[in-house]
């Protein structure tokens, strides 16, 4: 999956990595890929591409604003499936992978919140707006600083991770109402900023550099959670191959 | 020191209902007593369940609910209904005209336009960054008493003025959504 | 989601379970006094300080009551789920409840039903309070009826599931509300442009407001009927 | 005809400490078993793990048929434990707790009252709050709970534990009793003189493991 991404960086295999099947060796690939994808996205996205009519030398911060805040929904929307296949399978894979995307997806979302008010420094004067985009992202950015926090939170595996599958899930369907009641809230008083129109607008190699940005994005978005899984792997191993001595602990007490 | 006589065991453990409380027998319930619900063929209620909820998002989310937020008055729809509108908070949408923009201490006056129906406007508060002559605008607030002037205390500006060929066509569409609102 | 969240039993059993634990947490409440006692004179009290804190005669307070007012509830409401829950917490009945045979979703659907019951007293103290306090004249009573009815199923629905999530957990006052206030935006923002507008504070259109609370509610309630087996046997 | 308890090297945990390191034990029906063992031991984790509520991580453990490892929300409503939380709501009447316990179990109101009877519950207590009750009042009152549902096995955590003595003899009488109409007593004591003389096997637990379990004689019923 990862072979013809380091040439062009435009695909990616954003596919669900189990610690078994993807060796280390397909994930330094993927690793080197990503970092010639940043690479590349700094040279096309820095100075290969003009600034924009409208927006100026400012539409380069929207190269990295728009594959982080896309990267951070893919991640809730990967937790809310691990989330109900762990309710389902009830197997530690689901309960890591969710918990894994939930992590990688409140750092993503952080970045776009924080490169959200550069560019509003820039544009608007004032470093927040309450522009639909942004309230909600923040919305949501607490909404999973709420997962991470019930994570945090010792229990026995099962325990823990029946108490987050419901979280992500009470928390994925929140969005689009949240969605719905910013954007009616805060729809006529201003307008879509750029992110509406965007799209139809950039052509070359604008349009490339956006496109190079959602690919890299990803890329890094698979590499980081291919680690943060296995991580979080062998941290449940490590935690395990405790029990046994435990065990064995507790066992001699009964000679005393 | 009232140790119950033992109670021999029992065929029909509904029988003990019974009102005989110093005797109360205690026969287990069988499972099939206390768990005659216990369904593995359930799963539809989850299936339904999940059902309902994708159905209520793609309902939100493909704009099955009216927009509450776009509801307002042209210009000349207001001037018309000036005597049933009264004091009443409403939103009237309409153009900035330009060269009627002045500052004032607390905010900004200056003069909407829609058709040939215009209004001036006396707004309290700093108007959005967007503002400016030519706009097309959407005010909140209420005419003053005298229904000659429109106090306003909120601006709205209704899309990017960068576009200002495309402006024409804009305020087409805000006119035929308006009266979709106003009618439906 | 198959058989994990699987509710057992007939609807009959679910909703008679269901009567059984709301009549037991409103007799409780009602014993207790602690919701008459405590969380309402809370309440009011955030009314007064907020009158303080915005002087009344320059007009702000009058601008910002129904977000007040949604403020005052919600938080009344993380204080109501918290108790709701944390009296079961108390002296092993959380157990008792794992080991009663109800149905997980009757429990769940009883607690709602009980947390409504209680939440929509507040509401209606609360307004009373508002009209009195901060002179706020009613001009759509129907539709104000309606949004905080449907805003304030919403708000017991979403406590409900996350009131039984916290429930043994360390640390569940501090995570109650950093779970479900984030949660309740939606509700706090369609409620506040909701009474806006039955207010006469907002010239737009107060119904889709209610629809949107309404599909939050059967959203929240839905998932929360589905997710208490899973949270009673393992959380 | 497969034992009412089953277990084989059950592992349990309390947060990541094994409060039950590999237990074996097998329960038939009608069987009055006293757990004795010292603090700490893992009886009430043993007595917990078998209502279902503790998790067995590893081993098999299958209790009425149930297996815990795979769901152990199963067997809970068919097991009555009493643990040394009473499972009383303290703001409401003594009628009023048994009630609705009795009601969720599927018994009837007059199946609570039969208990609370038995258990030589003062009918002047009935409509006081629970608060207002002593320890050993409380005790009984959460017993009749049990007691109302006729659970199929009873796992009772120190049960004379806050009793007086006619408060005691009334425990062994009904854990006699139980066992002779079909059910399965599961308890843990540490009047050893007295629950000896009600068990007739005595499992020591030590380590969160069975130590010794021994038949003893002459207590036939």
């Amino acid at each position: 999956m990862t072979t013809s991404a380091s040439a062009t960086g435009t695909t990616s295999g954003a596919g669900t990595p189990a610690p078994t099947s993807t060796a280390s060796t397909a994930t330094r690939v993927l690793g080197a890929a990503t970092l010639v994808g940043i690479a590349l996205l700094v040279v096309f996205g820095v100075f290969v591409s003009p600034p924009d009519k409208e927006l100026g030398e400012t539409i380069r911060i929207l190269y990295m604003h728009v594959p982080t805040v896309s990267v951070a929904y893919l991640a809730f929307i990967v937790t809310a499936v691990g989330s109900a296949m762990y309710l389902w399978k009830r197997t530690e894979f689901w309960d890591l992978l969710a918990a894994s995307s939930a992590e990688i997806g409140v750092v993503f979302f952080g970045l776009t919140i924080l490169n959200g008010m550069l560019w509003g420094k820039i544009t608007w004067g004032v470093f927040w707006r309450w522009e639909p985009r942004l309230t909600t992202t923040a919305v949501l950015f607490l909404t999973y600083i709420g997962y991470l926090a019930v994570r945090a939170v010792p229990a026995s595996p099962r325990t823990r991770a029946t108490r987050c599958a419901v979280v992500g899930l009470l928390a994925v369907v929140n969005i689009p109402i949240v969605h719905k009641a910013v954007d009616w809230w805060r729809g006529l008083h201003q307008e879509r900023t750029i992110f509406g129109t965007l799209k139809p607008e950039i052509q070359g190699t604008q349009a490339f550099a956006a496109y190079l940005g959602l690919g890299v994005f990803l890329l890094l978005f698979a590499w980081l959670l291919i680690h943060r899984f296995r991580v979080a792997f062998l941290a449940e191993r490590a935690a395990e191959s405790g029990l046994e001595g435990a065990i064995a602990e507790r066992r001699q007490e009964a000679g005393q | 020191m009232s140790d119950a006589p033992l109670t021999g065991p029992h065929d029909d453990p509904e029988s003990s209902d019974a009102e005989t409380p110093e005797h109360f027998d205690l026969t287990p319930r069988t499972a099939a007593a206390t768990s005659s619900s216990k369904g593995s063929g359930k799963k539809w209620i989850a299936v339904a369940g999940v059902g309902v909820v994708v159905v209520a998002l793609a309902f939100v989310l493909f704009n099955g609910l009216q927009s509450a937020s776009t509801f307002f008055y042209n210009v000349d729809e207001a001037v018309a209904q000036t005597s049933t509108l009264d004091t009443t908070r409403f939103r009237m949408q309409g153009n900035v005209v330009a060269g009627s923009v002045t500052t004032t201490s607390d905010g900004v006056d200056f003069v909407i336009k829609y058709k040939d129906a215009q209004v001036p406007v006396h707004h309290v508060g700093d108007p959005p960054e967007m503002f400016g002559p030519k706009i097309p605008v959407v005010l909140e607030g209420a005419f003053a008493a005298n229904g000659k002037k429109f106090e306003s205390d909120e601006i709205m500006v209704r899309h990017d003025s960068t576009y200002d060929e495309k402006n024409e066509d804009r305020v087409r569409e805000a006119d035929q959504d308006a009266k979709q609102r106003a009618t439906g | 989601m198959a058989e994990a969240v699987t509710a057992p039993g007939t609807l009959r059993t679910v909703l008679s379970d269901a009567r059984l634990v709301a009549a037991k947490d409103l007799r409780l409440e009602l014993r207790s006094r602690v919701g008459i006692s405590q969380v309402l004179p809370f309440a009011l009290l955030v009314v007064l300080l907020f009158a303080f804190a915005l002087d009344p005669d320059r007009r702000v307070l009058g601008a910002a009551t129904p977000g007040l007012y949604w403020m005052v509830v919600l938080f009344s409401s993380v204080l109501a789920v918290g108790r709701s829950f944390g009296v079961e917490a108390e002296d092993g009945v959380l157990d008792g409840l794992r080991l009663s045979g109800l149905s997980p979703a009757g429990i769940y659907l009883g607690k709602v039903g009980a947390l409504l019951v209680e939440l929509l007293v507040l509401d209606l103290v609360l307004a009373l309070a508002v009209v009195v306090f901060y002179g706020t004249d009613i001009s759509g009573p129907v539709l104000l009826a309606a949004v905080v009815g449907t805003a304030t199923v919403g708000i017991a629905a979403a406590g409900g599931a996350y009131g039984g999530l916290t429930a043994r957990m360390r640390g569940r006052d501090t995570l109650l509300p950093l779970l479900l206030l984030p949660l309740l935006a939606p509700v706090l923002i369609g409620g506040t442009r909701g009474v806006e507008v039955a207010l006469g504070r907002d010239a737009g259109p107060g119904w889709p407001w209610v629809g949107l609370l309404g599909i939050f509610a059967l959203v929240y309630l839905t998932l929360g009927t589905l997710m208490f087996r899973p949270l009673l046997e393992d959380a | 005809m497969a034992p009412v308890v089953h277990l084989q090297q059950a592992v349990a945990l309390i947060g990541r400490f094994p409060a039950l390191a590999g237990v074996d034990l097998d329960v038939d029906a009608g069987e009055v078993v006293l757990l004795r063992g010292p603090n700490g031991a893992g009886k009430t984790t043993l007595l917990r793990a078998c209502a279902g509520l503790v998790p067995v991580v590893s081993g098999t453990a299958t209790v009425l048929g149930c297996d815990l490892v795979a769901d152990r929300g199963a067997v809970r409503r068919r097991v009555g434990l009493l643990g040394h939380a009473t499972h009383l709501d303290d703001d409401l009447s003594v009628t009023e707790n048994v009630d609705f316990w009795s009601q969720a179990a599927g018994a009837t109101r007059a199946d609570g009252r039969a208990a609370l009877e038995r258990l030589e519950v003062a009918t002047r207590l009935y409509d006081l709050p629970v608060r207002a009750l002593s320890a050993g009042q409380r005790r009984r009152v959460s017993l009749a709970a049990v007691l109302a549902r006729r659970p199929e096995l009873w796992l009772l955590d120190e049960p004379h534990a806050g009793l007086d003595a006619a408060g005691r003899d009334v425990v062994d009488g009904l854990m006699a009793e139980a066992a002779s109409v079909g059910a399965t007593v599961l308890f843990a004591s540490h009047e050893l003189d007295r629950a000896e003389a009600v068990a007739r096997r005595t499992v020591v637990i030590a380590g969160g493991a069975v130590q010794d379990d021994e038949v003893g004689e002459g207590h036939d019923g």
